[in-house]
């Protein structure tokens, strides 16, 4: 009844996050990197920069830069409309029933874009540092719904803690009743399964996190 | 919580006295000022909507205003808003009950509408054979000589010796015009008269051909005179029911690309209003036509005009009737999609006053070279008569891959007069920064004395253009 | 050269086919949008502008549209503008004919207008003797009376006995009401349906009032029902002629601050407005009334109507009249100024659909504490039906010294419903970030059932506040 | 014919020009004026720069850059209607003719605000550095035409290269009919004369450029 596609991400092209691509676009501070290694008189200390930080953040500035001996960093707030206030919903919505029959338009293979992985930089999270390297999103490649198995009855294709390898089927995107396989692309660990069972997807939303190696 | 399914404004509660809502939910495949406009209609009827995005418009106002919005794939339209798929499953996994696809992308693409059909969601338009039928060009011309729609009179097919020609143009009509098959760029082309001098010209017209392309096949038409395009405003109903809306003037074009429409045409009586109009709705009744859709003629200066083409969708310049009409031409898409009989008559719809619009492209004015960018500084015009459809914002990044318009002024007055001063001001307190636009150009125009007498054709750019050259 | 005559805009170029500009240039004493709103009708005009500014309002939209612009002082309104001198100098500085005062500010000072004709400038409005007739509420009622126009009903001045009060009260018609001569807050106040209860509560009033303000001195008025404030905006120009141009419903207010207008008012019925609207041009023809002016009255829920007052300027309000008519009050009070005719008749006249104006404070949206501060992000509705009067734009910064009005949203339709509908969307659309406004506030008032319906007096607000406080 | 009426603008508040009233609100960078006089231990505290940092947020600035010693920072706040572009005008407005009956109106004393000397940051012109503190604006307290003499036949009151005492006269602005005498606040010398005879003047305008001493 429903044709099989097996779509395979492409390694990403970075595996730092990249923060124009941020979806809450009011790119916060980028990270005071160099202070961790600032000594010397005139810098200051981790404390001081987040007073810092959070007084700008108050304040009408579009860009702020500060440098001092070895010390420096840049705040960037961009735009309007980013902050959209988000208004919490409540009722998830119920995913479209299957029974309906499949047309005959179903039988061509639907477009798949090429999907850049790409990566959405989160409020960083502690004890996992943003920019780990060895992070790894899965993304998904188009619009559907997620599933972690073949059918209800059968087991999840992966679980936290589970060793991936390339062209490994992770999970089913269902889309115009085709169930699409989604492939890994890396060798390494899921760390993190990021979407319920049956919950809708749209195009490069992150399915599961691993970690490469 | 998935991105899909956030909600970044209010649900809109319909309001106890409202109409039943047509749809509980639509998705608008769509983006930029008509993805908005389509929003602001479901709202005010009580409408849940659905974005689609791309990567580029992850900002965009259309998808911020939306109840939901679903990202449907990257930058490029091919891989998002001309992906049916995507689109599709968007309108699944949301549960959307309808789609509106706007103009352009899908709008007119009739097997996005079968698939519509096949799984179940509501296509906001007429139906795919119609749109089959009036997107080839040869079948549409067919089809409204069968129903008796003027159209441009010319020789069928090729013209290949002196006889042809005189017989052919005597068939048509002084004056006629040669044409290069092969051509293009003025070369191989004629314009002849009379009888007396059509041999010679033809001759000419093929040695050009033949020096200019290597091959010297030759048509003919006629030729018009200081050509207007006037179009036609039709909505119809699922039961039959087909009205017009008016006229619109839309000849301030350049390189087929309209700049200003207006309603009503200054060009045209109101017999003549009345006979072009009537042609329209016999030609949407030709097809069995239903939902918004436009007839496009040419109108010769001796208020001769032809049938074009027609656009089976909304129409950019949907406004300029609106503001004369009074009736909301995507609410009342959104009901005739949901079965509904269309809520006036032919009798109900009055032109009242003047409207023009002028479409502000991010292009250098004078180039017409696209200039994408980011808006750094942003001031619409307000106040009385002043209507202005557009999704920009300060700080909105106006990307490179889609198409350049930023905004459309619309001012209303209760004559042309009014309207026209009205947009003159408009466009002084128009503040773009950021971006090159082509409000410059417009407010030139506004201050043409052929423009502001209406004497113009579509082939008044083009002198207009050469005007400001030779300025500089 | 010399900052005060600075242009920012190219020069309005009078269009060939244009009326002649009834002036050639025109000073505007105020500020904010009602000074951008007439810079924005001379522009059409052909009319060159001067604005006048403090120094809080150097970087002001009004200043940046006008043709001239000169600085008359620092922020305080009484060193710039209400400052006289200031004001004239800058009208002879720059060679203004005319000024046009806006509301508030200079617009009903009597003086001022004196001034500008010792200097010969044309004020923009009625004569100082209307303008200081009017300004005098006992000096307003008598002359009013004296027309034949109703006035609230009441004793005259204080009663000091129970017979008096009987007696009173049998005049008025009952309910009336006694109130504390000293009084206010509710205190020394009783109202009384019927002469058995009337006694009683006469002496419950006084000793109320002894004890609350140390003078039991009372007095009497009609008390109204569930009152409506209906005005009728008037325009009459030099030759005796006056117009109405239908009512205004202003019912929505606190603490006697407009909040939302509408017209027409859904509490009216035909007869009534033809009722009412007739007593008011016979109120203006009365005072010999010219310019723009409107006639306020309290409506009873029994269809009685009382004169309160009259303003003798544009109001903040009327762009809803502006909608529902499609006359533009600010260009007609400069044709009126410059000596012309109206250009419309009574007959000309139609309320057409239904307009409905929302004013966005920067306030607190249920405490209304002023919010002055920059606004960092800013997204004003467009599309069909809406109109947006205002001043502001992203990055303008309200200062604490002025108003607080940020912005007038005006929704139209072709009635009520889809008026109300279209505000919603509006409102939902709009977007004001770094500081506080009242949008919430008259969303929320837009969905409540009551002002749905229609069903709503002057004291309504109160209710819905206290409404609202419950909930919380 | 003409009442006369005197005005003194009073002494200036502070020698510097004030940046927060600038004409040109496109505020360029403030004047880095600790710098020169700075030294010992250059860099601020962090309670120093916060209390920077909120008076910032304050001023109408675009843009404020500090440095000292080995610390620097820079903010940048972002306008919109800053940049009016300005369409060069030809035609000088004609001043109003005098020759008009003076109503009894006139006769009221016009109420003249007390100016604050204001000072209005010029593109710095070459060999006068902007931030002089001998330098000082004389300044219009009201709106009105500007006459170097108090009648076309008298010389002027002042020229440049004069020496000027507090009170003394120097120019007039007429307005309403009334010629006020401008009074000079400081001792000192015209350096400039910023405006033309006859020409219009708004509050605040400067007639003069003086030196202090």
């Amino acid at each position: 009844m429903s044709t099989r596609k097996k779509i395979t991400p492409p390694k990403p092209k970075a595996t730092h996050p990249t923060p124009a691509a941020a979806k809450p676009n009011k790119a916060s501070a980028s990270h005071p990197a160099a202070s961790a290694k600032s000594s010397g008189s005139t810098s200051l200390s981790l404390d001081e920069i987040k007073s810092l930080i959070a007084l700008v953040g108050k304040e009408p500035f579009q860009e702020f830069e500060f440098e001092a001996g070895d010390m420096k960093f840049r705040i960037r707030k961009d735009s309007i409309h980013a902050p959209a206030p988000q208004v919490t919903y409540s009722s998830s919505p119920t995913s479209q029933p299957f029974g309906q029959p499949v047309s005959h338009l179903m039988t061509q293979a639907p477009t798949v874009p090429a999907p850049v992985a790409y990566a959405i930089p989160e409020p960083s999270i502690p004890g996992i540092p943003m920019d780990d390297p060895d992070l790894h999103y899965i993304t998904s490649p188009i619009v559907g719904t997620f599933y972690r198995a073949a059918n209800p009855k059968a087991s999840a294709f992966v679980s936290v803690g589970d060793k991936v390898r390339p062209g490994q089927t992770l999970c089913i995107v269902e889309a115009m009743k085709l169930l699409n396989e989604i492939e890994c692309d890396i060798t390494g660990e899921i760390v993190k399964v990021l979407v319920e069972n049956g919950q809708p997807v749209e195009y490069g939303e992150r399915l599961f996190q691993a970690r490469v190696g | 919580m998935t991105a899909a399914i956030k909600r970044k404004t209010l649900k809109v509660p319909a309001a106890p006295h409202a109409e039943e809502p047509p749809f509980k939910k639509v998705l608008i495949a769509n983006r930029g000022e008509i993805a908005l406009r389509v929003i602001l209609a479901c709202k005010e009827l009580g409408i849940q909507t659905v974005a689609v995005y791309s990567e580029a418009d992850r900002n965009s106002l259309h998808v911020r205003f939306a109840d939901e919005e679903v990202c449907i794939g990257p930058a490029p339209s091919a891989k998002s808003y001309l992906n049916i798929p995507q689109v599709i499953a968007a309108a699944e996994v949301t549960g959307a009950e309808a789609i509106h696809p706007g103009y352009g992308f899908l709008s007119e693409n009739a097997y996005f509408v079968e698939v519509c059909q096949a799984c179940g969601i509501n296509f906001i338009g007429p139906n795919p054979e119609i749109i089959r039928k009036m997107g080839n060009k040869a079948q549409a011309k067919a089809t409204m000589q069968a129903a008796g729609i003027p159209l441009m009179p010319g020789s069928d097919g090729l013209v290949e010796t002196v006889d042809e020609a005189l017989a052919n143009a005597e068939q048509i009509g002084y004056p006629v015009i040669v044409k290069a098959s092969a051509g293009g760029g003025g070369r191989g082309m004629r314009i002849c008269n009379n009888a007396e001098e059509l041999p010679e010209l033809y001759h000419t017209a093929r040695s050009e051909a033949k020096i200019a392309f290597g091959d010297d096949a030759v048509y003919m038409e006629k030729y018009l005179l200081e050509p207007r395009h006037i179009e036609v405003q039709i909505m119809g109903d699922l039961y039959g029911n087909i009205v017009h809306l008016g006229e619109r003037e839309c000849s301030i074009q350049r390189r087929h690309q309209k700049l200003i429409e207006e309603s009503p045409s200054g060009a045209i009586t109101q017999e003549l209003r009345e006979r072009i109009c009537a042609m329209a709705v016999k030609a949407a009744r030709a097809v069995g036509y239903y939902n918004a859709g436009t007839i496009e003629f040419l109108l010769d200066k001796r208020g001769d005009f032809f049938f074009m083409e027609m656009n089976t969708r909304v129409q950019v310049e949907h406004p300029v009737t609106e503001m004369v009409t009074g009736i909301d031409i995507v609410k009342e898409q959104l009901r005739i999609a949901a079965g509904q009989r269309l809520t006036f008559t032919q009798a109900d719809v009055v032109q009242r006053g003047h409207a023009i619009e002028c479409r502000i492209n991010a292009e250098d004015p004078w180039k017409f070279t696209p200039c994408p960018g980011r808006i750094t500084a942003l001031n619409f015009p307000g106040g009385p008569g002043i209507r202005v459809d557009t999704a920009m914002y300060q700080d909105a990044v106006i990307p490179p891959t889609y198409d350049s318009m930023v905004a459309k002024l619309i001012a209303y007055g209760n004559n042309r007069t009014e309207a026209l001063a009205r947009m003159r001001r408009a466009l002084d307190t128009l503040v773009i920064e950021g971006v090159k636009t082509t409000a410059p150009l417009h407010r030139k125009i506004m201050d043409h004395p052929d423009f502001i007498s209406g004497g113009f054709s579509t082939k008044w750019m083009e002198t207009f253009m050469a005007e400001l050259d030779a300025e500089r």
